[in-house]
């Protein structure tokens, strides 16, 4: 891709953004009316296919749409909102769905008439998402489901889901699962808010009690569902620390500004921890830069695996020594009522939830054990353990 | 100088772990934490009935005339099942402030008729000035303590009072406003506590109500480190259990070596922390060592302690264990919680190095 | 073992003790000719058979004899000189030795004329021992041995040395294996210095280049190599710790004395650190207090399996410490001579040495990583790993 | 700000390696650790050939007009290799207090025909106040610096002298003696120097001076922290490789998780440290962030990760790594140095607090 063909593509985006603006002017046209007009034109994704949302273009393109819309004041489809099927479900569906699949999915996930949640993680199948036990079992056109799911975000707030089962428990455990689209409003669908150790519930437990799934819903071949699942994962790792942040930024600013603004507060000894905490912080941030500066270099980025570890330890420590910090104030906490909150929110709560919350930063989205391995494996090229669960998924130990 | 269990300890342990496992099992615990009522009334009668709550209290003052490595043994259990029962404020602070006064008014909270706290902050450490917000006027009292550990479920207070003096004050008397607080550890509650021209009565003055309240902090201290070694020891053998059962890989996890070695090593600080303990809690009982230097040692190993233990339980419980249902969190807090009470380990640490001469004073302390 | 019952037998050892010593003044006796008369008279090691050394009497014994031994002046028999022949070959002799064995090998031995020491280790079978490659093969009613042997203390002064070498490989490792007494001024034994990175030697290599070893030097049967070698092992850990030591004892005593005597090394962090390490060495000391209570009161003490290991990582961190504090000395050393001291001595040196010799503290005599395995699996029981080394011994990798 | 390696100074990096494998091999440089030489003059030679020693020596003054990043990219390989050059002392050290006072002295260092040294104790940090432990009378020069690195090597001695100013002093000149001293790194030795009615020439006066060496000790231990990384890159690379070919139970020991997951934490701070180490060195070379904040930090980050990655390596090399015929002793003992030079990581870490704003006074300091 050259600069003056990105140039070339970019003069044909913006014409098209023009027309849509003159044709569905922000400041008067219905939210949704708008953004499904938008996906019609082409600038929803560009790098899609014409029809799908896209323009058969290059990425990078969607900066240069964004920008523009942004300044006409047009309303966005808040992606936060509905990330998983932004950025799982519409790239497999796109990888692997039929053109019904497509044609069906993929504009209401797009201007989020449709909200997506995810399917996979099970009670006993977390690090070992391969070992998942919820089963399909075929009948005429249809998919009978049973099992339990675990750890699902947005689930009380979807329309569909992207979901593995079992198949074939006959075969070695990656062999025998097929991917699925699960409709949540199908009966025998049952989600319960799953509650943790801050007291929210930002997570959910999906109990599906025979519901029928539609061969027609089927995403890839049966018993490909692994395959499948890799191209939703390798689109969930997100580029954590990608993006540059300021010094000071994140849970070590709000412990700084205290020490700065709480003399009673300090001891040498709380200093010499603090001082060490600012280091590997600013250290962390330094080496998000450089990983952003190899990624755009072109560079492989290994660094990559690595952040989400970093990450996960320094917010766990910090919020750690915050507690001990605030002292009498640490013994306090702000609220234990349940709620449902939409996105995680680091700072605006109190040390005792920051404490608590940042456990799971070495949980979810892949363990730090798991980390480690990857790093040890395929960074350092370290031997892999002796298998132990090769043989048919039903004989494995559980 | 006797490190070990006694016999007798062993059977007092097995009666208190009976009642706690009968009557306090986590699902019960985990409903309590939203409940109004800050305490287990019913499970407080039981421990009563043990003689748990006035071991180290004499005979002649209505106790067992045990010793506190006895309540050490206790502490250690309630520890385990993070038990929402007051002993903490009630059979260790405020008994022991009683005890060092010989106020007669230790013989209704050793039989557990009456409910008592020492009103100080949680955070007050052993050897911190005598705390005193709190002031007399022609007998009646007026000041504000806040962060009060059991104040809650208390009807009668201890507290010092500027003067110096300590007075016991009935929790219903006219002016007294114990506002709950929500607390990080929810099993452990804290309140602030308001006295406006409320009646007392003293119980000591002087040098004697500043040692009363010093005896407080310095047992409660050495003791919380008991209850601490019962966390990280609780914390360990549910998260041994959980690796032995919980299979991933076709494997039990407890067999990657990764967590192998990261539970021996837990089990190892655990070993040398419960030496700490106990030698704290045998030289408060009888005298046999410096009890500054024990407590402050104690408390600096195993306070940092029952937080390893009960976070690396959280971490390879994985998912459940950050789960509401779960009781790897009752642990998690009630230790994060125990790491400000009654000093940080760092105040330990620091008054550890003034009491065995390894001053920190610093020629080129200016400079910095 | 009732109380009455060791004081009946403590009043004949007292009479056995003074009819010694009538008979052989140690103020005037050669020091050999006493021990051995000590040796015949049963005094040696009183839990020995008669005739041995012994009187067959409980082993709590001993402590009246060489107490009553030690006020009269008599001399003994440097047991940290031949703490190896002592500790690991005399009962691996006594239990699976023949009455010729016993014979030849345990006067000498106890009374120090004939150092031993042990050829278990080698480079390829350090941590899995049992994996060792030293061959011995059959020659009429001898073995031709040949292999190379590492970290031997003592090789150079040894007369006799216990060695493990491999009769047969083609059975899985621990069943392939015989245990010899193995003559060190055979031909064909070579020992060489093996210099550490303090700069001392205070262990061998021994090359062992077809050495003859006369089958009646074989201790067990052949192939029961493992079994018998587990009597030397079980031997050989001492009870570190055991002993009460006061506080202070040891290198934090050290570092705690350059402390206070000087106060221009000082810095708040270095403080900090200082009195962390105070409190984990007091720790410790507590520890191995309470440990000793519970082995004298018969219990199982599961905790000696830890001392070793807390020992090291202490003795690292306090020796890394120090150097620090030490600033510009701490850039210096003593002396890089090669040197071949008898015993390791942590006290008489400088930072530099405690900080490289403490290094060897995680390894020798089981590694940390070892001992991790073993307390995980016996103290914890956690499951072992999945084997990969059951197979004959001579197709394991390596 | 740029934090990756450019081409240029990956070709420069190649180049270098090439010379210290071929020239510096492990055996080579375990031979020299008792030899009374103090430096590998054919090794110092071959880098001079490939203009390394001044590298961020302008044109006009001799050198290669390159920057410090260059000169970084060349510690890190010296780091990898531990060779035993006078290149800290000399091409860092000296050569930048030169170029500060802009000597013409700096060309003879550029080319590698003088070595020379900067007489202050290895351990003095950057911000230390101006050593000044020489003092001069009649144009003579009279006192005594100890533990100066490399000195042994040089013949031109930089000297800060009371007043203050720099003086140059050839290490022939009357009245000079220069006391090797048994290292703990024997390949980066330090000599006591002492100079009696010793001729030398001013490069510096007054504030100059003193920024002349403030300069040197801030770049000194900025780019001692890419051989630290250097160290450790080698360490790690060194120890994965081990674990790999060690075979023990029937399998590599690298296919172990415990030792994995060391490593793979290791690895992690490597990379966190590079960042660090990168951004001390462009920081340093162009201006582009604080470079007292950019040292500190970096030091605070480099200097304890060496020691733990080659304190790793002789553990996960089990026996072997305790040989001196093996080279993990030579990283280890380069590290542990490299920790108390021109700084240790607690002194950077207190500098650090100072500099980005979290002070350290403390109201209740005079009761400890």
């Amino acid at each position: 891709m050259t600069h003056s063909a990105l140039s070339g593509e970019a003069e044909g985006a913006r014409d098209r953004v023009r027309d849509l603006l003159a044709a569905h002017d922000p400041r008067t046209t219905d939210r949704l009316e708008f953004l499904r007009a938008r996906f019609d034109a082409g600038l929803a994704w560009v790098h899609y296919p014409v029809g799908l949302g896209g323009l058969a273009a290059p990425r990078e393109l969607q900066r240069v749409v964004d920008a523009e819309l942004e300044e006409a004041g047009a309303p966005d489809n808040d992606p936060r909102r509905i990330g998983i099927g932004l950025g799982m479900a519409a790239p497999t569906v796109l990888t692997y769905g039929t053109d019904e699949q497509k044609n069906r999915f993929l504009r209401p996930l797009w201007t989020g008439e449709e909200v997506w949640c995810q399917l996979f993680s099970e009670p006993g199948a977390g690090s070992d998402l391969a070992a998942l036990g919820t089963r399909a079992v075929r009948d005429g056109d249809d998919w009978i489901v049973t099992g339990q799911k675990v750890w699902t975000s947005s689930a009380h707030a979807a329309r569909w889901a992207i979901l593995l089962a079992r198949t074939d428990p006959e075969l070695p455990k990656h062999q025998g699962i097929t991917y699925f689209v699960c409709d949540m409003t199908a009966p025998g669908v049952e989600v319960r808010p799953l509650r943790q150790i801050t007291g929210e519930a930002e997570f959910n437990e999906v109990f599906l009690t025979d519901v029928r799934i539609p061969d027609a819903h089927r995403l890839g071949e049966v018993g490909e569902g692994w395959k499948v699942a890799r191209t939703t994962l390798m689109n969930e790792r997100v580029a954590i620390g990608g993006a540059a942040i300021p010094r000071e930024g994140g849970m070590i600013g709000i412990v700084a500004s205290t020490w700065r603004q709480r003399p009673e507060l300090r001891t040498p000894e709380l200093h010499a921890r603090l001082v060490e905490l600012w280091a590997r912080a600013e250290a962390l941030r330094l080496t998000g830069m450089r990983l952003g500066q190899q990624l755009a270099a072109g560079g492989p980025g290994p660094e990559g695996s690595g952040m989400k570890l970093a990450f996960a330890k320094l917010a766990q420590d910090i919020s750690g020594f915050e507690v001990e910090l605030m002292a009498e104030e640490g013994l306090r906490y702000d609220d234990w009522t349940l709620r449902r909150p939409d996105i995680v929110d680091f700072t605006g709560r109190g040390p005792g939830y920051r404490y608590l919350r940042a456990k799971g930063n070495s949980i979810e989205g892949g363990t730090s054990e798991i980390l480690r391995n990857i790093i040890a494996e395929r960074v350092l090229g370290l031997p892999t353990e002796p298998r132990s669960d090769s043989g048919p998924w039903k004989d494995l130990p559980r | 100088m006797n490190l070990l269990y006694t016999e007798i300890e062993e059977d007092l342990r097995s009666s208190v772990r009976a009642v706690l496992t009968d009557h306090c099992p986590p699902s019960a615990v985990i409903a309590s934490l939203e409940s109004a009522a800050p305490y287990d009334a019913s499970l407080w009668e039981l421990l009563a009935s043990l003689g748990a709550l006035g071991l180290h209290v004499p005979e002649e003052h209505g106790g067992q005339g045990a010793s506190l490595r006895e309540t050490a043994v206790v502490l250690e259990e309630l520890g385990r099942s993070t038990a929402p029962v007051p002993f903490l404020g009630s059979a260790v602070l405020a008994t022991t402030a009683l005890l060092a006064c010989e106020s007669d008014l230790v013989a209704s909270l050793a039989s557990g008729t009456t409910v008592g706290a020492l009103a100080v902050p949680l955070t007050t450490a052993p050897g911190s000035p005598f705390p005193a917000t709190v002031s007399e006027e022609d007998g009646l009292l007026t000041g504000r303590v806040t962060s009060v550990v059991d104040a809650g479920a208390a009807s009668l207070l201890v507290v010092p009072v500027s003067g110096p003096a300590l007075y016991a004050v009935r929790a219903d008397s006219p002016g007294v406003t114990v506002t709950e607080v929500v607390s990080l550890d929810m099993t452990r509650r804290i309140a602030d506590v308001s006295l406006a021209s409320t009646p007392g009565v003293v119980i000591a003055s002087g040098d004697r109500a500043v040692a009363a309240v010093e005896s407080a902090l310095l047992v409660g201290a050495g003791l919380l480190a008991s209850e601490q070694v019962g966390i990280a020891e609780a914390c360990l053998e549910q998260t041994v259990r959980y690796v032995k059962e919980r299979h991933q890989f076709g494997r039990a996890i407890g067999s990657f070596q990764a967590i192998k070695h990261r539970l021996a090593d837990l089990w190892l600080e655990l070993v040398c922390a419960r030496a700490t303990a106990r030698h704290a809690a045998e030289t408060l009982a009888t005298g046999s060592d410096n009890p500054d230097i024990a407590v402050a040692l104690a408390q600096s190993e195993c306070a940092e302690l029952a937080v390893r233990a009960a976070e690396e339980a959280v971490q390879l419980h994985g998912g459940i264990g950050m789960t509401w249902e779960h009781p790897a969190h009752l642990s998690l807090k009630r230790a994060k919680v125990g790491q400000l009470a009654l000093g940080t380990p760092g105040e330990h640490r620091r008054t550890l190095g003034r009491l065995v001469h390894l001053p920190m004073d610093i020629p080129s302390m200016g400079q910095t």
